[in-house]
């Protein structure tokens, strides 16, 4: 019994057990890890890709993706320092991130979900335009931000949590709400799970699909802003290929790409491993280009122990309790066993 | 006349100032300039620059992504009869009219001498790669290690490579700073990350323990160093090298003898 | 096989089942849902590892149980749910196992030769080169069947073929089942429907909760007492007995047009009445159901609701009115398979259960929990995910979730596919209760007796149209047939040859 | 019933259509695109990431992924270059990159067919280990390549044709071949179209996926050394974010990500299209940060305009035959039309 509860709980946080196995690993290589400051500084790193996760978690569980992030955070970033450098006024330049990436997001869900062209190559197109207009908008150059105000959202501290972090534990808690506690929530998971079900049961598919990609191109804002206050300056080139990190980090939450399945905590436990994962091979310095070697091969080894830890607990089951999808993919079963039921 | 200019990337103030150097001086002759942006893509430049001979441009002015990759590119050009000038990097092989840089491991030494002057030959230092693979990282690295290697007393600490990028100097920074408890110099590959390195420390209040060296003298960086933030940065003069490139063409064109080499003075900017 | 156990997480599927197939024998397996035959049916096949218990074949046990190992024994199977690659022609779907091919290369005039030839033993003139995602149920079921013919099998089970099948179908499939039978075959076939049953088979085994409650020669039983064993009690009443007054006209339908497809459709549809509609395959029906439903673009005509004109141009917009379809494909358009029993049957009602958008769980729950007992649901938990449960209680959960719209116009297209005959029974005196709360039922099935035995009245359709609209008091099975087929009778609800097929029977 | 003949046309062909017009659209600005010569520039442009998209094409058709495809582009270049530097055995080198290339795919389909892990997350992970490999291997510097014969590949000509143009009409032809006309081919299409029944139907389903990433990392390496011998130099960067564009090609050419649905003619129009549109806009002289503005709307118009000619096509079919595809959103419709149907 003991045993089974415990294969229960490594099958359903399999991933949290693999980030606080890799914690102690580093932890074990380099006594700086567990200092509280570098805790706080991997946590703080996390934010960025953890914020377009939050939104991509979203998209991807109604089946969708989005590949603009990078270059929405950019454009919105930019923009944002641009109208404080000529405004002065910070507020105005918050919304404007916000506002910015909002837009964007919503025009990705009206032609993902009205004229449903694919969403691959619409947030791809997003991605090319919004990266052109960037460097437009900049001319290619950083625009500076001076205002402290500005820039406290990026390096103050409310009590001793540094502002991006306290912005990312509410936005994963007010996501939490969302996706069990309410209606739509439970439309996003539904729209992955069977689209045409959803439509037949006059679900409000293309609003809530709108709705999603809206919600992830406001994240992406939103994390430009926050990347914009903390570097003090808006980077044209900001952003660049942090898409798939924010996929990855999904992805290794345990949501599928297919849709419907999947947790918003998982996807934060996801972004804490690839920030971890950097923060260990910095302080071991290790060298530049071995660390992707190892980058590589550690991502890997994650998902390859998340897999033998559901199949070790479906075996155990199975000589116990008898379950055995032979047929079934043994990852399908792992992922089922994840499933949105809050 | 047309001249056609193939940069690297147009990501980054160093080379969009290159390009406004060289937009300045064909605004004044009154030539037409094209400009295509590689995106620190060799096969993207190659492609540009057979669509620069496609149309039939006089001259082509190259700021290589890579000094080995841009050969084919070159060769092509010389097959179509079109003069090439270089800039900033240089091509191995192929024939060049005249070829416009200054020397980046030259910078990389200057920056290593600088350091080890300040800390009088003895202290820690951290070195911040640019993007693995290009010439840039490449040469500014062998400078500065050239000089280290000579200066036991100073070592090394870490090493990590931050993507020529601000937002990666600053978290690569934080971590180093984390691991390390006492760092007496960092020398970034380029502006970017130095700044990017230098939020991270002014953020753990550690500005007074070590000294910042960057590369490129961007506009940020320069404000830096004039408020004493920055100690220094290795100026390679971008606006420049483009006016000089277009100046260098527009005479090859009108007959007139350039110089092989067209050297473009660094300077150490430092308060 | 042995002392076959199965269990799953909260549920014994399978417990200590023994069972002898002969050559030249068709063995009926029966049970009410969920009693575990697909489950017993799949260890056989080598889908799942059984808990407990062996396979002998020919006397020596089976090792290495797994679905290749028993197709080289020659074993063959219809899954209950379509096992097809939609985006595939017909051909290579037929064939998937064992593409024609010669090193590698396919032989394609062979494949699409064979298949035709295939079909015609069914009966079935298809275009083998349309992807199958392109034919309608029926045909899909159809081709599922012939794919199981394709390879020279020992054991061929087949797991409720005739869900969808009509009649005529089914004939065609019992004709080709009796000659497999001669040729020394062994069959399992397990169906719902006890008619079919009696009919084809030679030894009838029943399960219930995953044990076997009973086995025998086919005519040593009576219906009846093959029902008692099924549902472990009498049951009283198959159909109930009508006694409704319908009531002025709820839901009224002019001139419902789909451009080639569905011509000129009239009908209405009163409170408190069950409209019955059958059509052959291909007819229409289905489609009139979905057209109503606003499921259809391009959908001319006019709709009246308690007199008054309305655009139904979306499910939503139906919906609002207080309409809801029970679709006919519960896997692709009616059941989110990886979502639990709760947010199922909440799906298209669940702005009743968030007021203000916020979920109301504990309610949510509730009312699943009573649809779960009325509907006799059997499922671990009301957590459990839907693609889990049995393919009946699938097909209730469907049910429930309309219900819990609470429609006046309910729209049901098979309703009772896969159902065993006591939940039938339920869903009948369901279909009565909405009825008599003065709600209109549109009744599509393409079984004619439970048309005839709960309908007010029955339209006909063929080709797209309304054929005729008949009293099921004054008509039989083979008059609607005759309508359905367009053979002989041409005229608007002649006079029945046969006696009344009313309710009332067991 | 030729202007419905000229509808279904267009539904079979949209894209084909709509890169005529694309070209046509170019002719007319600049009287340079329509010579020979810019044509085959083009086309030889077009070959690194068509040679890509085609073993992408057939992991996206069994539903998978392959984002590795660029990094083992650079490190099967790298391989090849200094195998060539070592041994001087032209032969040699050329099967290094396509050993390498093979070895890798290799990898990806053994660990996304056997333990079934997400593909998404392993080809992410290979992406960042033969990076870091490529790095270790060439210390981050240029590889040389002199032998003429191995330039060919690259630079040579097979009587009007340049290298590569022939490598990739070779590599469709026998693409096509392999998708419509072989066993294995079908079965590429019927796992993707449903995974579940194959393997019931007992098809080798997890050979087949370990085949097509195999055939993908082949591709890739074939594309190292084309680029490699193009450039005469084995390049440590090569290939970053080109499976991105890969992917956008074989989208654009009609292939579902979620497999099944597809043709390997469709993909070679979507990297043709891509191609046209890079030189395109370079012909005219747009400036860089204006061109990525132009590349995202260009491509977004093309998706607008193949799903309005899809409906247009379904509208008039609608009203003359009647064809009412009901609640599918109409993009699934325009997807079955162009099935892999032989
Ligand atoms: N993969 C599975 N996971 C969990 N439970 C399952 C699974 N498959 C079947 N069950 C459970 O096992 C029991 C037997 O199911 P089975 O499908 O064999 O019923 P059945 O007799 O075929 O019913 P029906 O007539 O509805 O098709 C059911 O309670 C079902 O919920
Ligand atoms: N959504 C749809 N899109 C296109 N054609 C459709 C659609 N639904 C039905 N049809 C077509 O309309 C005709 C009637 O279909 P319908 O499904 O109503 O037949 P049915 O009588 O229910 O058949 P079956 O008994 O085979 O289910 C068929 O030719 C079918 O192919
Ligand atoms: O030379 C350039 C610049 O210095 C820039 O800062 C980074 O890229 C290098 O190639
Ligand atoms: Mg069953
Ligand atoms: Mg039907």
């Amino acid at each position: 019994m003991t045993e089974n509860r415990w294969l229960g709980w490594m099958q359903r946080y399999g991933m949290l057990a693999i980030l606080v196995l890799l914690c102690l690993a580093l932890g074990l290589m380099n006594e700086r890890f567990f200092t509280p400051s570098n805790l706080l500084v991997v946590t703080r790193q996390a934010t960025i890709n953890g914020l377009l996760a939050a939104g991509m978690t979203l998209v991807i569980l109604t089946g969708g993706i989005d590949l603009s992030v990078g270059s929405v955070l950019a454009l919105a970033g930019a923009i944002s320092a641009g109208t404080l450098a000529s405004t002065g006024d910070v507020t105005l330049a918050v919304l404007a991130a916000l506002g910015v990436g909002a837009l964007v997001g919503l025009a990705n869900g009206l032609l993902s979900a009205y004229p449903n062209l694919p969403p691959f190559i619409v947030t791809l197109a997003s991605m090319a335009w919004a990266r052109g207009l960037t460097l437009v908008y900049t001319d290619g150059r950083p625009i500076l931000v001076r205002e402290a105000a500005y820039r406290f959202i990026g390096g103050g501290y409310l009590g001793p949590m540094p502002m991006p972090v306290v912005i990312l534990l509410v936005t994963y808690a007010l996501l939490l709400v969302f996706l069990t506690r309410t209606r739509w929530g439970r439309l996003v998971y539904a729209i992955g799970g069977n689209e045409q079900a959803c439509r037949l049961a006059g679900i409000p598919v293309n609003r809530v699909k709108t709705f999603v990609y809206t919600v992830s191109g406001l994240f992406a804002g939103l994390t430009g802003l926050v990347l914009t206050a903390r570097l003090v300056s808006a980077q044209p080139t900001a952003g660049v290929a942090y898409e798939l990190n924010a996929i990855a980090a999904v992805i290794l939450g345990g949501t599928s790409l297919q849709g419907g399945r999947g947790t918003i905590l998982g996807t934060l436990v996801g972004a804490l491993i690839m920030g971890v994962l950097d923060n260990g091979l910095n302080l071991m310095n290790v060298s530049p280009f071995y660390q992707e070697v190892a980058k590589g091969l550690v991502i890997l080894t994650a998902v390859l122990l998340d897999w033998a830890l559901h199949r070790a607990g479906s075996l155990g089951l199975r000589s116990r309790a008898g379950e055995a999808a032979a047929i079934a993919p043994p990852n399908e079963e792992a992922l089922s066993r994840r499933g949105p039921t809050p | 006349q047309t001249v056609g200019i193939a940069v690297s990337t147009l990501n980054n103030p160093f080379f969009v100032d290159l390009r406004d150097g060289a937009q300045a001086a064909a605004r004044e002759a009154g030539v037409r300039l094209l400009v295509s942006d590689a995106q620190n893509d060799p096969n993207r430049q190659l492609s540009d620059i057979e669509n620069f001979i496609v149309q039939g441009v006089d001259a082509i002015i190259v700021n290589p992504t890579d000094s080995a990759a841009v050969v084919p590119a070159i060769l092509q050009a010389n097959e179509a009869g079109i003069p090439v000038i270089t800039v900033d990097r240089g091509a191995d092989d192929g024939r060049v009219v005249s070829h416009i840089a200054s020397d980046n491991v030259a910078g990389g030494r200057m920056a290593g001498e600088l350091i080890v002057e300040r800390l009088g030959g003895k202290g820690n230092a951290v070195e911040l790669v640019g993007i693995p693979g290009t010439s840039a990282a490449r040469d500014r690295g062998q400078g500065f290690n050239e000089v280290i290697g000579k200066n036991p007393g100073i070592r090394v600490v870490a090493r990590q490579e931050a993507g020529f990028d601000r937002a990666k100097g600053l978290s690569v920074m934080e971590n180093i700073l984390q691991a390390q408890p006492r760092i007496d110099a960092v020398f970034a590959h380029n502006d970017e990350m130095a700044l990017g390195a230098l939020t991270a420390i002014e953020a753990a209040g550690r500005q007074k323990e070590m000294i910042v060296v960057g590369f490129d003298a961007t506009a940020d960086a320069v404000q830096a160093v004039k408020e004493g933030r920055l100690a220094a940065t290795v100026a390679q003069q971008p606006v420049l090298m483009g006016e000089l490139a277009v100046k260098t063409a527009i005479a090859h064109l009108k007959g007139e003898a350039v110089d092989a080499f067209v050297p473009v003075p660094l300077k150490l900017v430092t308060r | 096989m042995r002392g076959m156990g199965k269990v799953f997480p909260g549920v014994v599927a399978l417990d200590g089942v023994d069972l002898d197939l002969y050559p030249g024998e068709v063995h009926a397996l029966v049970g009410e849902n969920g009693a575990g035959k697909s489950t017993l049916m799949k260890v056989l096949s080598g889908i799942y590892r059984p808990d407990a218990g062996q396979v002998l074949w020919d006397g020596a046990p089976v090792v290495a149980h797994s679905p290749g190992e028993a197709r080289r024994l020659g074993l063959s199977i219809v899954h209950q749910e379509f096992n097809l690659v939609g985006p595939l022609s017909v051909a290579e779907n037929l064939f998937l196992t064992d593409l024609p091919s010669s090193g590698g290369l396919l032989r394609v005039g062979e494949m699409r030769k064979r298949a035709r030839d295939l079909l015609a033993r069914l009966d079935l003139a298809l275009d083998v080169t349309r992807p199958v995602e392109s034919l309608s149920v029926a045909e899909m079921q159809l081709v599922e069947i012939a794919r199981a013919l394709a390879s020279d099998c020992r054991v061929l089970i087949l797991d409720e073929p005739t869900a969808a099948l009509t009649r005529a179908e089914v004939e065609r499939l019992f004709d080709v089942l009796r000659g497999l039978r001669s040729r020394g075959v062994a069959l399992v076939y397990i169906s719902h429907k006890l008619e079919e049953v009696f009919a084809l088979a030679d030894r009838v085994t029943v399960l219930r909760d995953g044990r076997q409650v009973g086995s025998g020669p086919a005519a040593s039983w009576t219906r009846e007492e093959v029902i008692a064993r099924m549902v472990g009690r009498e049951l009283s009443g198959y159909f109930p007995a009508r006694q409704r007054q319908p009531g002025p006209p709820l839901l009224e339908v002019r001139d419902l047009s789909v451009p080639g497809k569905l011509f000129d459709v009239s009908l209405t549809l009163r409170q408190g009445e069950i409209l019955g509609v059958f059509g052959l395959m291909g007819a229409g029906q289905e489609l009139l159901a979905r057209a109503l439903f606003g499921a259809v673009p391009g959908t001319q005509g006019q709709i009246l609701l308690d007199g008054r004109p309305v655009r139904l141009a979306s499910p939503a917009a139906a919906i609002s009115h207080h309409l809801a379809l029970v679709t006919e494909d519960r896997k692709q358009e009616g059941l989110v398979l990886i979502d639990d029993v709760v947010g199922n049957t909440t799906l298209a009602a669940l702005r009743r259960f968030s007021p203000g958008g916020f979920l109301q769980r504990r309610r949510q729950r509730e009312v699943t929990g009573r649809f779960v007992e009325r509907l006799r649901i059997r499922t671990p938990s009301l957590s459990q995910e839907v693609g889990h449960l049995s393919g009946g209680n699938q097909q209730k959960v469907v049910l429930a979730k309309w219900l819990a719209t609470e429609p006046r116009v309910l729209i049901l297209v098979e309703p009772t596919r896969g159902i065993d005959v006591g939940a039938k029974a339920e869903i009948y005196q369901i279909m009565n209760e909405l009825a008599a709360q003065g709600r209109a039922l549109l009744f599509v099935s393409p079984e004619l007796p439970e048309i005839l035995g709960l309908s007010d009245r029955i339209l006909v359709m063929a080709e797209g149209r309304i054929r005729a609209e008949l009293d099921p008091a004054r008509t039989s099975q083979e008059e609607i047939m005759a309508l359905a087929t367009g053979v002989g009778v041409a005229a608007h609800g002649g006079p029945g040859s046969g006696a009344p097929a009313g309710g009332g029977r067991p």
